[in-house]
């Protein structure tokens, strides 16, 4: 099993759930972020100030799922959640050691 | 100016039609030569006030709750941007071009540009001073052009906006104004408008529709837009709005006179009935009475009663209440997502169809028992003044569509009407304003202020979210 | 008529007094045929129109920022539901059975259902349009209902709301404002009651409690139940509320005169007394003074100084406004944990107790030196007063407490009163109304639109969050 | 008393003058001996009611909504606080300071002390009951202090707060109200004044300049502020002062006369033509016209029209606009960061430059073509007039820089002004009031309730978010 | 040391945090997010349209702890946060390479 | 590559976001989340209630990056974001397994 957890943009959101669903995902967890990087941020005025801000509004996508379905939801994502410009954002990937789904207690990738 | 204001110098005539049944005492509001009347003023500049907080805080946030997050204060500001822009449009040239002394029984002259000559003395047929009318008026013509606004939310350029408002005040508003109401040819003709059905609701209604049809639906409508951002906001502006409303039309009386409060009573009535009405009927339709169906209704029902405020019965005002749920319903529920356009917070369907439906009621239900100085409708006893209504209905929506159509089609030829859909989806607030409405992020996560130093006071345009840089 | 409208007669008799002192040059107003006085008649409209701004937004918002998130469109709905349903209830047959001609000093007769015959001319002994004055009692029949949903928001379901509310108005509201104001028997009796003590206040305040005990504390309470989720919307509620009572209070002179000016000042120093007490008496007792302490403050002062408001001097209101400060604190903050009752905001604590207080308090500081034709109270020599309205305060507790209970078991035999606890914590917002007050999040997290087709109108009724699908 | 009250019996000549060229008939306002006249009640009543609520909703909102989150409700307590503060220092002792009978032509006598012997009888040279005059009156007091209130927030200590505010209220404003309004010097050299140009805007304006170089800047100012947190609840405060202020300036008229109508105009057009001129600027000279700037804009208009309310005409008064966005812009955005100080909420630039600017607008653009008993400006021929206001104008800094700068070091010989650096950063709201003004977490993470029992009634004072226990 | 992840229902996470506390568990770290799996979203209507959304309201539990500590907050998890239903959440297990407190600069099992 | 989470006090973020810039991380995915530990809880009070919390305002930071940048960003947040007060917050370090750019779908270091 792996996690894979990819910020993207948030109005792709839908998108990408969509397409991650025809595929064979049955689950995911979407949490609100702020993101840094090489996509430049905003300007705001306030009277006389002015505020910029390098966090923007970002979603991140954690999934769990088995080692197989990996490449082909990355492969999802890539396609459903390119724009071509600066802060597309990012896919990572990461072990998973166990997963367990409360309701029934099952394990493995049985639980995801 | 004397015999410009049919419908005004109606109302006074009434007075002293029923003063004369209360013996002599009461001599004092019945001089022919006009007086400043405290009462009357204490009303009309109350009514003033309440009309103008229709605008800015009622519909501002009646629509800005409605928006998506990113929108609400581009909606917000239409509202307030209105309430200023408009409001020196009307002191400039529109009041004299509503209220002026008729040219034609088409537009006013412009005598009273700048309001010249027009001062505290009373205004003519009237215990108002003049200014005070000029106010009263003026703030019907703020709210007119910020109803339209409802329809294009959320995608509309500003300097589009800008320029389209200060046509639409000049070249629709202030006619109709003055056809109804300033000498024109539809109050001639006996047309029924206590406070405006025709002159704000339809108008601003079908000219929102058209709006709706030449700008276009927001991107992704009507599958992916967003829901309402902000639902309490909402309903304070609905209930603003009521209370507003009784300015509205109680003010209409231009008295704090028995004609006053049967207008506040009846649009109390019609909108309590109208909002009861919409929650009955989603909760057979759809399973669930919602508050924001119920706050429509009302508004539904204020719209309706506001041509027929200073002629009909408590009773008829139910009535008239029930058809506006039924209709406005049936217009935001059933006919727009059939028809498909995108007028975005429903100002056709809530202002343009039970604008109508008010407009052709007073025809209906109108009683010289209740007002001797109006008229009586079809169902008592007088048919006609079913047709007369109906052709002031017609005028209005040829005017308004047809102009509107027009002015939007001269701007385009200016300016874009819209944003790129990169702006649409950045949203209007930091696109078009810069600014951001709300900021509940924890400190650090919402941006570094650096006061401008002189030199870089022209700075560069703020680059939208979604725009990545070059490269 | 003639006769029935005791108290305000009284003022009416009080402005002849007054006006004699002054001599001739006054007489417009004082006689003896009333006639519509347009300054008298701006007052009123404008009181009414203050009222209904209490209920909403004032009310709706104050109650609505105190709920938790998941509850504040169901909160506002409560009122505005109600601004609705009572305005119906009352010019189809409120007003006539508060006002209407005696019956046996119980209820009036339905002589004026639907509001025939009553009209523009003056209401018997006062100098505004009869409805006028129809229109400003209908907004406290309206708020007095609107008080009681602070009891039993978050748990309470809209059916039975609904029915409990039009029970309510009809069958204690409407009998007790003929008891006190429409010529029933404590008016006569000689009991005080500017502008509510009785009436609205303690009625609310005691129905609230009982209906806090019938339906029951929320699910975890007091251990797990959830902050006040908006502050802000609070204040801002509070505020319009202090506003509005302005007409409330103020209007209740039904006049623009010296008595109204009374009113409206000694609403204003017991409200800013009793806001700076509960402050102080936090500040000592717990080591903070609050927000919402001081809002909750000011609105006890409102509450006690309702009933006294016509008859006492600014010091008088001061001493009653820091009554109220201590014995809303001590409801509040004391007995309400000590009882164990969920009363969820606080009505009984703030409505109930100060409403006691001020009708009590009635009793001890009228004055005829501030209203001739009020009575002197147990500080100016007349200890019978406090016993007066001692028996006004017994009947109202008794009437109000009695009536809710039977009211809620016979809608407790039509529709359960609560939601069932999975829709408890799902929200009532979303079980009940299918709406949700907040849409903050990201595009894309906060659902997909779908307009529905004409087929699927009839849709499904919709799911809460909690509840999984079967299987 | 007689003679005192310079500026209202100016007025009622004026009425008297009109009344005279407009025949016999209108006799009845016109008598020497006052009378309380119904529609000149309402009116100031109504007015009355809307300053109140200028202060709390309106500039409540308009402040809060500026600030960050977590100290939105202690900017909210300052303007509710001081209602309820301010309101009963009125009452007991403000009102005579300000308008007893004149001692010296610096200070009233404390005749009056707790409202004694006031009542419902006109004022003198009024036909409005002298209490109806007390709570107008009073209402500025009230929003005086409160105005100042923006300078210091997000950092001022609540008990500094309390005693500045009472100290200011009495040695400033009861003052200065007294020097203008109520008999003194001032009002005696001629210096005209119709709604407080000098008394509240120049004296909370130069006052709050003063306390932002006392109490320093915040933390961080002016890189790491946080940015405004609600824009909608600021935009809203805009809307309620723009509606207050009806009240305001065309209650100044204490009649419902063509004066009011007059100031009713004037202060609209002024305030519509400072809002767009703000926006335009900002538009040119920053590339994007901003929400806030508008609003503030309108409010600055709303500033300089106030002095001038009374005596001038609709075009000056769009004169007098533009130079409040102009004056206000660069006073906001240009003054301010250059010098550097943290008058946060920009009450120096709005008040204190505007009312300036409007106080010697006044010398230029007063007319007696439009208020026969006010004065000619220098643009029309008395240039001496400008010198009167400049005087004003000056004596108004002067007392309000030296007083409040002795107040606040007074006070921070008793307290600290400022929060400690940690609780600045955790927020007033939590560290002064022990709330959080929203809690839109999801149920469970938001906090568990718990009812305290009697005996840990006297809790431990309230820890702040960041400061770790001990150890 | 592992971390522990769990997505729960919001409503019970006063209950989770304080069952685990009393095996020892002694931080934590908690997110607001939207989750999509099996559970059934709602609907919700304004005017005339319906919005449905399959996102629904979740609170994900972070807890870094040692390894021992982790079957025994794994069984606390699933007994407080289980109502039978669908949409009672995961919990997943991942290794963690390296624990520092920041006030102090202690690294491993001592920081957390 | 490795993913450092990291829980720190939120009015530090920017201090830290600056300092990280300056050692070369080149971007990071900031969360709200609410933490429970050693540091104290605050009480509010409503009317008659108190309402204690142990959640207190947080911001996680997490930065994936190459192997040898971790030990600078490790310091640099040790230094930046502590007061010395209970409630600095956390370091933990994850093993990654890929990273790959949306925009250009690269992968591995070059991705982040
Ligand atoms: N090293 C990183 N660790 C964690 N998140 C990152 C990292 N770099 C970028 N991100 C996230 O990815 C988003 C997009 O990155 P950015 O550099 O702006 O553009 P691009 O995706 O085109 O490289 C950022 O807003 C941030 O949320
Ligand atoms: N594969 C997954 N990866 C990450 N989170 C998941 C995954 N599947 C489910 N979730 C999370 O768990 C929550 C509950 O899952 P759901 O399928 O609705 O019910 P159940 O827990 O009964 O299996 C989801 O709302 C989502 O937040
Ligand atoms: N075991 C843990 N797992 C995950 N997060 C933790 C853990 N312990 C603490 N935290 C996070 O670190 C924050 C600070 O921890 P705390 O114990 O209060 O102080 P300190 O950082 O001084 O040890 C907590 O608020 C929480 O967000």
């Amino acid at each position: 099993m792996k996690k894979i957890e990819s910020i993207i943009r948030p109005h792709l959101l839908d998108a990408v759930k969509n397409a991650l669903q025809e595929i064979g995902v049955m689950g995911m967890t979407v949490t609100e972020v702020r993101g840094f990087g090489r996509q430049k941020g905003h300007t705001e005025m306030y009277r006389g100030s002015e505020y910029t801000t390098d966090f923007l509004p970002k979603v991140k996508i954690e999934i769990v799922l088995p080692d197989e379905l990996v490449e082909a939801a990355v492969e999802v994502i890539l396609r459903t959640a390119r724009t071509g410009r600066f802060g597309d954002g990012k896919i990572f990937i990461f072990p998973v050691e166990e997963a367990i789904r409360i309701r029934t207690g099952e394990r493995g990738e049985s639980a995801v | 100016m004397r015999g410009l204001h049919r419908r005004w110098s109606r109302e006074v005539l009434w007075g002293i039609g029923l003063l004369s049944l209360m013996g002599p005492t009461v001599w004092a509001q019945a001089t022919s030569a006009p007086t400043v009347d405290a009462g009357d003023t204490a009303w009309v500049l109350t009514a003033s006030a309440l009309v103008m907080l229709m605008t800015a805080p009622g519909l501002a946030l009646f629509y800005g709750g409605l928006v998506s997050q990113r929108n609400v204060l581009s909606t917000l500001m239409h509202s307030f941007f209105l309430l200023c822009l408009i409001s020196v449009q009307w002191v400039v040239l529109g009041y004299s071009l509503s209220f002026g002394p008729d040219l034609g029984g088409i537009i006013g002259r412009l005598t009273y540009w700048g309001l010249k000559g027009v001062g505290g003395e009373p205004n003519a047929g009237m215990n108002v001073p003049h200014l005070a009318f000029v106010m009263f008026q003026g703030m019907f013509a703020v709210i007119t052009v910020a109803l339209i606004t409802g329809t294009f939310v959320e995608r509309i350029r500003f300097t589009a906006f800008v320029l389209f408002a200060v046509m639409w005040a000049t070249l629709v508003y202030d006619p109709l104004a003055h056809w109804v109401w300033g000498g024109g040819w539809l109050g001639k003709l006996g047309a029924l408008d206590f406070a405006g059905g025709t002159v704000v609701h339809i108008s601003s209604g079908v000219s929102a529709l058209v709006a709706a049809l030449v700008i276009g639906r927001r991107r992704g409508y009507p599958e992916k837009v967003l829901p309402p951002h902000n639902l309490p906001l909402t309903i304070l502006g609905a209930a603003l709005l009521w209370f507003g409303w009784f300015g509205f039309n109680a003010g209409s009386a231009l008295a704090a006179n028995g004609l006053a409060a049967t207008a506040f009573t009846v649009t109390h009535a019609a909108a309590a009935m109208a909002g009861l009405m919409w929650a009955f009927i989603e909760w057979k339709h759809r399973g669930k009475p919602t508050v924001l169906g119920t706050a429509t209704g009302s508004v539904a029902g204020l719209v309706a009663i506001t041509p027929a405020s200073g002629y009909v019965s408590t009773l008829s005002a139910l009535a008239i209440g029930i058809g506006a749920g039924v209709i406005g319903y049936w217009g935001v529920n059933i006919l727009k997502p059939r028809l498909g356009y995108d007028d975005s917070l429903d100002v056709f369907g809530v202002h343009g169809l039970c604008g109508t439906w008010g407009a052709l009621a007073t025809g209906l239900f109108a009683s010289r028992a209740v007002n001797p100085l109006g008229a009586d409708g079809a169902l008592f006893g007088n048919p006609g003044q079913l047709l007369v209504q109906l052709i002031g209905v017609v005028a209005t929506w040829v005017l308004a569509a047809a102009m509107t159509f027009l002015i939007l089609k001269v701007v385009a030829l200016v300016t874009p009407l819209r944003v790129t859909e990169e702006e649409e989806i950045a949203g209007l607030d930091l696109v078009l304003h810069g600014e951001v409405a709300y900021n509940f992020l924890s400190p650090g996560m919402g941006g570094t202020a650096h006061v401008p130093a002189r030199s870089d006071a022209a700075v560069a345009p703020v680059r939208a979210e979604e725009p990545s840089r070059g490269g």
